[in-house]
């Protein structure tokens, strides 16, 4: 693997340097969680950082923003379209995020409407990536075919090597001209990521999951995972690849914002039509429709499974519903 | 723009929408666009007004949230916004010179109109079309000016009505519409049967056609779902692998056999 | 808190039917003078205020809630006043607790004659929201 | 005390033999996952043993009791002592039949954080059986000692409710202290009451920025039990579905109220919230307040009526 070699202290002047007047969003523990936040600048991680409970989804697709104002004068109204976004590098992005943000890419730019907020805000945007060397307990990277040690969307990629040593990579042309400014050494390094903590009970290859699932589309399986489902959109927020949205006006009086906010296919009324009638009306519909997109539907699509096994819906569902529960359930196996 | 009610009950109201020259927009019929009411929302509603009459845009709208509330109650010359058009349409090219068979309930005739007036307008490029259409009560039968006067007058145009109950002026047949069809027995025979109405009545419709002998490619419905953003991104209208609001709403028999049955 | 130039203090009075909202319709007509800053909205009772109404009126613009209801034993409802003063006891602590001042949020019975109590009770209020300044946490950010 | 899981056994299973119930909840070991317990099933006495009871069993199971006996199903509940309040307020709000669920009370030792004992001390999880040792819970046979300081899991810290009430039947244990872990509740309640009031705006504010509002914490809620929630009402809309300080605000101060009086401080919000937000802390004021204001001594144990649903003619006028 070829990389330029520095050290930590050296890199993070060089990046301060590189993303002069951009918005650095960081991973930071805030209490004991970890979260990418608006920082002043690239930090080195303490030893425990593994991966942040809240992804950095939200700086490119974020929870809520407007996407138009609008003002009535006298029976007719005016339009104007939101700009939100602002040049950011966000940095210390983990494998799994990054290939999370490569679907995002391919999803929000498909034909034949591309979603041009979220294009333009991503082309603002610089991604440093961050090889893992260690694994969180629910990581499972792996059996979806996601490696700890790949760029995917990133534009840099950093190695952890030895001590206070790392190897960066580039990946793009931004990538490139930024690894210009770095002085160092071209190197040969060997770097060995972690091994995720979880290997999935996988029934079948991963190219014939999809039709695996497809055919258990009425397993009593589904019923069985899905009974405790609480139908709060947790999984749907935390995941990096989750991108449902809603719209809706926030009105003040003759003037006001559409806004876009994040949904969830596991919430109530996500799909109940305004006459009542609703195709996915219990959990079970619900949590197979979640799964589904993500294993079967969208790789039928655009030919990708949508999970990079970041793990956290197996970390933080409060009920114990999870990808591995679902793939032993519809298998035929277990309780 | 223009607001006419449809039904005696007012549930369904028909908006005639004039677009400025430069936002003239070219579509099929059956396709679809997003309506808003700045301040209260967007809802998908299909185009039912044919491309053949571009000057203006018609929307048949049945008042059944916030949104539609809020379609229902402007006043004439008032503004709505509108993107589009979404969606696939009929494949108004492959249909040419075949019978045409149109089976409607209720609001459903609506994406249908447009195609029906289409071929009016284009009466000589296409085979004899017959439209079987029923509602509730001979109130609710929508563009009553259309399926009473206009289209019986047309060559080769056929028009059956039905209702599920009708009142002491209604002299016309009285069934539901998949039971009027298996009556009529129209025979498939170089036709394309299109059908839009409430999800149970096309399931029945569905059947129907089967029974008359319809192969599955022969058969095309619009679907609808809930829609938010009518560009295939906010993830609600997906049947399956494919979304309403671009694979759609039109599918045929035979895809939606493929499809799973969430809708 | 630094204060506008010309700002005044707007103040959302929740008036019970039966009683306050006679009480602030005497105070009018007898022509007692009370600051003009106060928006009135009848209710049926004082026990209709739903304490999210306060939250939505001052994230709305308005920099203080008063509701005003029939003193205890008057109550047309004969006790919706008191459920109406548990509540928003609560409401106003929890305000506290999150950090909104509670002066912010006032409850006062007023009965339809009290028309002078009833512009006492604006004017008091309004000098302490002149002291608070308007609400500065849930402003919301407008067209940039 | 030892947890005596072939005892919860023994008496599920007489549950469903003797037909008093149609079915048991409790907790079974994930599979996939050796530190998580999930709120399992069990319809046949003969299959008693797929539960499981120890230090891992997080999940509170009030809120699952409510959808699973609306269709009259008879449910054994194996409760720890907030699970059986929870379904006391299910019972309460109408929720519930009395006569749907027999609970089956179980004293708390506490729970661990399993997440946290798997990453520091896999070799917890090979153990056949758990002791309550007071300050640790101490794995049979291997010995190996997880003290709470370290482990307990937050919602267990205030409880006060570790021996079960209400209940049909409570587990026979011997031994041990059921104690709360905590001596004041009302700590961090009394500390945030303290600080100046623009630090507490920025202590909240700074939580809203994080709070994702994905309704975990009203989805877990006993409390939270509306038909249809005023939150995802759209007319009217009483909260924006945009989310920024102000709409968090609203959407957090309401929950609060709604469950103010109501809330059994089972802690499950606080369980579920992902990115930690106190909610406890607004849950407790609330309770702290029917105690200062009203007079409502254990706030947390429900009752046939609602202090926000009563009044005195004597309740303190604050409003000056």
């Amino acid at each position: 693997m070829a990389v330029k070699l520095v050290r930590g202290s050296d890199m993070l002047r060089w990046l301060r340097r590189c993303g002069e007047g951009r918005r650095w969003v960081v991973p930071a523990k805030e209490d004991r969680h970890w979260l990418f936040a608006e920082r002043d600048g690239p930090v080195v991680f303490p030893p425990d950082y593994r991966n942040a409970t809240v992804g950095p989804k939200g700086w490119l697709l974020p929870r809520s923003e407007p996407i138009l104002y609008y003002r009535w004068t006298g029976g007719r109204v005016s339009v104007t379209p939101a700009q939100g976004w602002r040049p950011q590098v966000i940095y210390g992005v983990r494998p799994c995020d990054l290939k999370a943000i490569a679907l995002l890419d391919s999803i929000m730019a498909s034909e034949p409407w591309p979603e041009t907020q979220y294009l333009t805000r991503r082309a603002h945007t610089v991604l440093v990536g961050m090889a893992c060397t260690a694994a969180s307990s629910c990581c499972f990277c792996t059996s979806m075919g996601v490696h700890p040690a790949e760029s995917y969307a990133a534009d840099l990629m950093i190695y952890p090597l030895q001590g206070e040593e790392y190897g960066v990579a580039a990946f793009s042309e931004v990538g490139r001209e930024w690894l210009a400014q770095l002085e160092g050494e071209e190197a040969d390094a060997a770097f060995s990521p972690a091994v995720p903590a979880l290997s999935l009970p996988m029934p079948t290859s991963l190219e014939d999951l999809p039709g695996w699932l497809e055919r258990r589309f009425d397993d009593p399986g589904w019923q069985r995972l899905a009974w405790r489902c609480l139908s709060c959109g947790l999984c749907a927020y935390l995941c990096p690849t989750c991108y449902c949205y809603g719209i809706s006006d926030v009105d003040r009086g003759g003037a006001g914002r559409r806004v876009r906010w994040w949904d969830a296919c596991t919430l109530p009324d996500f799909s109940r039509m305004a006459g009542g009638h609703d195709p996915r009306p219990t959990t079970t519909e619900r949590v197979r429709q979640r799964i589904m997109h993500k294993l079967a539907y969208h790789p039928a699509r655009q030919g990708e499974i949508l999970c990079t096994g970041c793990g956290r819906c197996i970390e933080y569902c409060p009920m114990g519903i999870h990808l591995p529960a679902a793939l032993r359930l519809l298998g035929g196996d277990g309780r | 723009m223009e607001v006419r009610p449809e039904t005696a009950s007012g549930d369904i109201k028909t908006l005639r929408v004039r677009l400025p020259e430069e936002d003239r927009f070219s579509f099929r019929p059956g396709q679809c666009a997003m309506l808003s009411v700045f301040g209260v929302g967007e809802c998908m509603i299909s185009i039912s007004s044919p491309p053949t009459r571009p000057e203006e845009l018609e929307f048949s709208v049945k008042r059944v949230g916030r949104v539609t509330a809020a379609l229902h109650e402007l006043e004439p010359g008032e503004c709505i916004g509108i993107r589009g058009p979404y969606g696939n349409g009929f494949p108004v090219e492959e249909l040419r010179g075949k019978g045409l068979l149109v089976v409607a309930g209720g609001i459903g005739l609506a994406p249908l109109r447009s195609l029906v007036n289409y071929v009016v307008d284009r009466r000589e490029e296409y085979g004899p079309m017959r439209i079987v259409y029923g509602a509730r009560t001979p109130q609710d039968l929508c563009f009553k000016e259309e399926i009473f006067r206009s289209w019986p007058g047309v060559p080769q145009v056929e028009v059956h009505l039905t209702v599920d109950q009708g009142d002491e002026e209604w002299t016309g047949p009285v069934g539901l519409v998949p039971s009027f069809l298996e009556e009529l027995a129209p025979s498939p025979e170089g036709v394309v049967a299109l059908t839009c109405g409430p999800p149970i009545m096309i399931k029945f419709v569905l059947e129907a056609l089967q029974n008359l002998g319809f192969d599955d490619h022969q058969v095309l419905t619009t679907l609808e779902l809930k829609m938010q953003c009518g560009i295939g991104k906010c993830g609600r209208c997906n049947i399956g692998s494919r979304y309403v609001c671009v694979d759609g709403p039109v599918f045929s028999l035979k895809e939606l056999r493929q499809m799973p049955a969430e809708y | 808190m630094s204060v506008r130039e010309g700002w005044r203090p707007k103040i959302v009075a929740f008036c019970c039917n039966w009683c306050s909202y006679a009480g602030a319709d005497l105070a009018g007509t007898s022509r007692i003078p009370y600051p003009a800053s106060v928006r009135i909205i009848r209710v049926p009772c004082s026990g209709r205020v739903n304490p999210v109404f306060v939250v939505r009126a001052l994230q709305r613009g308005a920099d203080g809630v008063l509701v005003a209801g029939c003193h205890p034993g008057d109550c047309h409802y004969s006790t919706g006043n008191l459920y109406a003063r548990r509540r928003l006891l609560v409401t106003r602590r929890l305000l506290a607790y999150m950090g909104i001042e509670p002066e912010r949020l006032r409850l006062c019975w007023v009965s339809a004659s009290e028309g002078e109590r009833f512009a006492k009770v604006i004017e008091e209020m309004t000098a302490v929201l002149e002291k608070l300044g308007p609400v500065q946490q849930l402003r919301e950010e407008g067209p940039p | 005390m030892s947890w005596a899981l072939p005892a919860v056994d023994a008496l599920a299973a007489r549950l469903l033999e003797d037909r008093l119930v149609d079915a048991v909840l409790g907790w079974a070991r994930d599979p996939d996952l050796p530190w998580q317990r999930y709120p399992h099933r069990v319809d046949e006495p003969s299959r008693v043993g797929e539960l499981v009871w120890d230090p891992f069993c997080a999940p509170g199971l009030a809120k699952l009791v409510f959808r699973m006996t609306e269709g009259g199903l008879k449910l054994g509940v194996l409760a720890r002592g907030c699970d059986a309040l929870g379904v006391w307020r299910l019972i309460h709000d109408r929720r519930i039949a009395r006569e749907n669920v027999y609970l089956l009370g179980l004293p708390c030792p506490g729970m661990a954080d399993g997440v946290r004992v798997w990453e520091e001390c896999p070799e917890a999880f090979d153990a056949a059986g758990w002791e309550d040792h007071g300050s640790h819970w101490v794995a049979v046979p291997t010995g190996i000692r997880l003290p709470k300081e370290r482990f307990l899991l937050d919602k267990c810290l205030q409880c006060q409710v570790r021996w079960p009430r209400q209940c049909d039947e409570v587990l026979a244990v011997q031994g041990g202290s059921w104690n709360p872990f905590c001596e004041d509740r009302y700590r961090q309640v009394r500390q945030l009451e303290e600080l100046p009031l623009p630090q507490r705006f920025d202590f909240w504010r700074g939580w809203f920025e994080r709070c994702l509002r994905c309704f975990a914490c009203r989805q877990v809620c006993p409390a939270c039990n509306c038909e249809s929630c005023s939150l995802d009402q759209f007319e009217p809309n009483w909260l924006e579905r945009e989310v920024g300080v102000a709409t968090q605000f609203i959407f957090h101060f309401t929950r609060a109220l709604h469950v103010a009086g109501r809330c059994v401080d089972c802690g499950e919000c606080q369980r579920a919230c992902p990115v930690g937000f106190p909610l406890g802390a607004l849950n407790r004021k609330m309770m702290k307040d029917m105690e200062d204001l009203f007079g409502v001594r254990e706030p947390f144990v429900p009752q046939e009526s609602e202090p926000l649903g009563e009044f005195a003619l004597d309740d303190p006028d604050e409003f000056r």
